[in-house]
């Protein structure tokens, strides 16, 4: 191999094409080509790459440790964590739905077609379906429904039947809805602009959805408040859920405990690593944030 | 084709290059081969199951990261049943770092990890969150003595030391552990460091106290290593920003045998092993046989006289 | 339209943004307007002329620069006739820095920069490349102390005393300035650091070590500023990798009072005015009316405590 | 000011078409703007930039010091100085000649027409011409070509006669020779692959000038050994010259004394700034590198 003296952090991440010395590895670091970077609203960029197949084994609730290239001339010096998604086998294809917050969020919005992103997984466990689970309830707000929105895909494919409630602040959810309603979802958005999203108008809908035999699990992410009611009705029906959690990670293999949150387990508080745990957890146990 | 191996007293190691303590686990056994790493360095082990700090415990800087963890585990019985057979399924030798609040307790850890499956004791005595009536005993030579006193007495294992860069004078800390009977001395853990948000005028991690990570601290790490490998017989191994095989040469001219590394594998999962690789290929471009070549190889003696010396002769 | 302006005991600086010793001179006022500037620092001056050190005497490192320069200078009559009249023709008051191999000696110096139009004295006893015999004294309490009385009995100008981030323990080094009648602490001045080239395995620097230069290190001289703002009196200037404004908000809410600037200078020779600019628009966006509220204002009482600590009643 | 607390290295640099608020100031930061970056031949590149009209104000010998892009993702840390190659008064460009080298200069081959490029200047002290002058005889080699290409257009103000004699490896000196000859100056190609280049040929052709009274003074950048040759010569002949210099630089400003070299004045030897004193000195007392 050449060495180039000046070349900074040298990667043997794989690209379009390349061998895959590692297939049985379950996590790779790969060079993805941008294909699209484009607004889906005010807030939300949705960036397209072409990757590698290895990392096409990436499934719903699955996340990937993101090399975001500079905003600004300085080095982003961490990876950042984004779930997957979507995931398009067909064309190779892996798909981020992100918030412009900081430097790396910032710095992914620079990326333009045929540039190269370097990015390492699948990583964590996502979402599971229990073989019983007939229909199921996703609850999402904000860019929580990125997380949730590969459940759809998971779900059709095991004919399970999905209600999804989108919540927002206004009707800039359209994309996600598009998404769940195009692999055969039910679609309910909740808005604070005309106040439909209000806990005790949420807790209507998941109420009237359980009468109807519904929602035999539960799913959320993106807000301690949804999650709190799902909880809570979750315990008082006895119908089981899952959560995806955030938190600020390094390594993303499990290695340096920087990613952890609070669970309660038999009456105990301990904690669990969002990286390797996670980031989907048993929503009964989340302690929240 | 280049030999990659290196020997740190009784061990030998199959390359210079190790993962760092704190920023490994087995787990790592997804993205890489592990077999592939000259040692396999396991997270700092306490005694007590530990939670660790408060969140957040990273926060992103200028130029790199600072870090507070607080040594969060499961205890030393959970880790020597469970933990070491996990990295006992890899070929490169074991060592395990450990840590505690006492002298006698830090001696009673390494006699109980003295077990077939470990193969080296480092002792963690320079967490730099800690005080040094909390373990950070590398801030001063007579505790660093005491302690490494102590565990010697406990273990026929290798022992290890890693030492801290917040010491102003690392070279008597270094001669102390020495003298004490460390096998080897590991330079050098994390800068004490501190972040304020201004947004809201709080501390950024939840510790408020972290180490800081990051390539830019390389070249003080480095004048260390060059400093203490004159003072001391011991091997050393290099730890701080290393990011590519350059670097491990780097530490290795200035005396080093061995590197670890944490920043560049969080930055690339594959490092580690891209690392190795592009050191062998660099030995090989310029006909190094033997990479112990390097050790301590820095051209440092009769400086090229430049321009400036000769003018010094005229004022 | 917020009060910029800050007090370093007796002396009043109309903002809290000055150069670092050695990274500025008059000859700056080719590109910006120094009397905009909170004070002028001159680079710090030896009783003989001296040519400095070999060259090369900067190399680049992963994420700053490496530098020895050698305190290359005219000596002090030169100074005080030629370069202190340049200094006087502008407004703000002019800092002196002095370093010196012998405590008699920077006591002397001391004692005769106090002319009229010397407006502090600041004591480098820091310089990294020098050793502690040759007048790095702030690497240890006993020789700070001894240094700065001597000093203060020699002038009655207003004394800073620059201390060096390579001391293990700067907290007693502080208060050993303090004690000795120190009215400011000036911290810190470069991080001792080593390059080697691999292409031909020599020191970069014709000097070997050099001081480090990184806005990678802010971290670490703001916990050193904190660690050292609760233990003194007298105010401080923070000087370590300040680039923007938020990093003077961040020195000041760890309890500076001013900050010096180096590097950020040499990237951007407009710097410092953009920063003083800056500064006070971000304290009008915040309502702030003085500059000064800013002082130690860091919120490090009752930690927000997170769900970790909720948590760790359950171990 | 908005201020972005997310922003690097605020900074105050004039672009074109700012109005200035330091017109008096003998050296700005300016933003100019690229306008083209091309390769002269297989080792050198010349960046054409369109400036602040204040940025016009630099003459030959003169540098700037450039801010340059990264080539790799890791920031470039330190500024480059390199030598004005031309000012193009009635477009408001300024053109600088390199080779790259090392980071610094692999990023400055990354700029494309219409990116930004941060430079500081006009630093030092450029070349001077006497009067009394008629005839003057430049020698330079490598990128050295660079620093005294623009002397050809201060003797074409001054009606001097130039002759350059310009060395390379190879005949790649091309683009210099059209400039010089561009602007009325003699020119004469000494190279390496004809052996023409040897410093008994140069000295010879040195001779032949002073012979024909074509050399009323002497100047040269980039060989050491041709340095050496000239002051030889001007010594004999009682030639004056002058000869620019390089060195690693941090502020270029006076203030940091990095870049210092030795001089050699009245039997005592002394260090003098290239950036301040420099980068132009005369060239008998230089002792050389
Ligand atoms: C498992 C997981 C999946 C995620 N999926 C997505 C996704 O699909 N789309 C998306 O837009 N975002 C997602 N996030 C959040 C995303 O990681 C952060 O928004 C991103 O790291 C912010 O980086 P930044 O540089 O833009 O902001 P920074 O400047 O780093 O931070 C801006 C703010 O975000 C907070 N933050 C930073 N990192 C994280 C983090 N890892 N988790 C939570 N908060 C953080 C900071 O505390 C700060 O308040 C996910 C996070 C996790 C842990
Ligand atoms: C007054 C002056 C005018 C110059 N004019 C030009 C010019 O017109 N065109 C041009 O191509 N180059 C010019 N140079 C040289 C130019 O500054 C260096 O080539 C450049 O800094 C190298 O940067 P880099 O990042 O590419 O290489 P680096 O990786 O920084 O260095 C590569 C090599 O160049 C040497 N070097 C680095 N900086 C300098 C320096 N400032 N002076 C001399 N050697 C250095 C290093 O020691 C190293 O050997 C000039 C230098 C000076 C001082
Ligand atoms: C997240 C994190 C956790 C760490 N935990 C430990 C630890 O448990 N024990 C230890 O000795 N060092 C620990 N360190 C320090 C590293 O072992 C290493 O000394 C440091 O990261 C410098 O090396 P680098 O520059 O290659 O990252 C930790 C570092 C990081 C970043
Ligand atoms: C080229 C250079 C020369 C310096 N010379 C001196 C000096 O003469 N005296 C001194 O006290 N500090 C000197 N310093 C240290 C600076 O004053 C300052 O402490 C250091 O650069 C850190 O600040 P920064 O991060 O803003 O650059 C020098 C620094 C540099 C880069
Ligand atoms: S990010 Fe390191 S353990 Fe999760
Ligand atoms: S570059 Fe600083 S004095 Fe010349």
């Amino acid at each position: 191999m050449a060495v180039d003296p000046n070349t900074n952090y040298t990667n043997a991440a794989l690209r379009v094409g390349d061998v895959d010395p590692y297939p049985q590895r379950l996590v790779g670091e790969f060079i993805g080509t941008v294909v699209a970077n484009t607004a889906v609203n005010d807030e939300y960029k949705l960036v397209v790459l072409k990757v590698h197949p290895h990392a096409l084994t990436a499934y719903a609730g699955q996340m990937f440790h993101l090399l975001c290239p500079s905003p600004d001339g300085a080095e982003v010096w961490m990876r950042r964590p984004m779930s997957v998604y979507r995931v398009d086998k067909a064309n190779g294809r892996i798909e981020f739905l992100y918030k412009t917050e900081g430097r790396g969020t910032r710095g992914m919005a620079t990326l333009k077609p045929g540039d190269d992103f370097n990015i390492a997984g699948p990583l964590g466990h996502g979402f599971t379906l229990e073989p019983s689970w007939r229909n199921i309830v996703v609850l999402g707000r904000g860019v929580g429904l990125a997380t949730l929105a590969p459940l759809s895909q998971l779900a059709a494919e095991h004919k399970v039947g999905v209600t999804a409630i989108l919540s927002a602040r206004n009707p800039g959810v359209v994309m996600s809805r598009d998404l769940f309603e195009g692999l055969g979802a039910k679609t309910v958005t909740v808005l604070d602009s005309d106040g439909s999203s209000a806990v005790e108008n949420v807790e209507k809908i998941l109420e009237g959805l359980i009468a109807e035999n519904k929602a035999d699990a539960f799913f959320t992410c993106g807000s301690n408040r949804l999650l709190k009611l799902m909880q809570r009705l979750g315990k008082k029906h006895d119908i089981p859920g899952q959560v995806a959690m955030e938190q600020i990670m390094v390594c993303g293999f499990g290695a340096c405990y920087v990613c952890v949150r609070t669970f309660e387990v038999d009456g105990k508080r301990i904690l669990r690593r969002v990286c390797r745990e996670g980031p989907v957890f048993n929503m009964q146990e989340a302690v929240g944030w | 084709m280049v030999d990659l191996s290196v020997q740190i007293g009784a061990i030998t190691l199959q390359n210079p290059v190790q993962p760092a303590s704190g920023a490994f686990s087995w787990e790592y056994n997804d993205v890489i081969d592990l077999n592939r790493l000259g040692a396999l360095v396991a997270k700092t082990i306490c005694r007590e199951p530990r939670l660790g700090n408060p969140t957040p415990r990273m926060a992103e800087t200028e130029a790199g990261i600072i870090q507070s963890i607080g040594l969060p585990g499961k205890g030393i019985d959970y880790f020597i049943a469970h933990i070491v057979p996990e990295y006992a399924k890899f070929t490169p030798p074991l060592v395990v770092s450990v840590s505690s609040e006492s002298i006698e307790d830090f001696a009673a850890l390494a006699e109980e990890l003295s077990v077939p499956d470990v193969d080296v004791i480092e002792a963690n005595i320079s967490c730099p969150t800690r005080n040094a009536s909390g373990g950070n005993f590398a801030m001063h030579e007579t505790y660093t003595r005491d302690c490494i006193t102590a565990m010697r007495a406990k273990t026929k294992k290798p022992l290890w030391v890693k030492l801290s860069p917040n010491a102003g004078d690392i070279v008597s800390i270094a001669r102390a552990a020495e003298d004490a009977g460390a096998d080897a001395l590991v330079i050098a853990n994390t800068f004490l460091s501190l972040k304020i948000r201004t947004d809201n005028f709080r501390p950024a991690l939840g510790n408020k106290f972290g180490g800081l990570v990051s390539p830019a601290l390389k070249p003080i790490v480095l004048r260390m290593v060059y400093q203490v490998a004159k003072q001391v017989k011991i091997p050393i191994i290099g730890i701080g920003g290393v990011t590519k095989a350059e670097d491990v040469v780097e530490y290795m001219l200035a005396g080093a045998s061995a590197v670890g590394i944490g920043y560049a594998g969080f930055r690339n999962p594959t490092a580690l092993i891209t690392i190795i690789d592009d050191l062998a290929a660099w030995c090989d471009a310029r006909g190094i046989k033997k990479v112990t070549e390097l050790i301590g190889a820095v051209r440092d003696q009769d400086m090229e006289t430049d321009t400036l010396v000769a003018a010094s002769a005229g004022v």
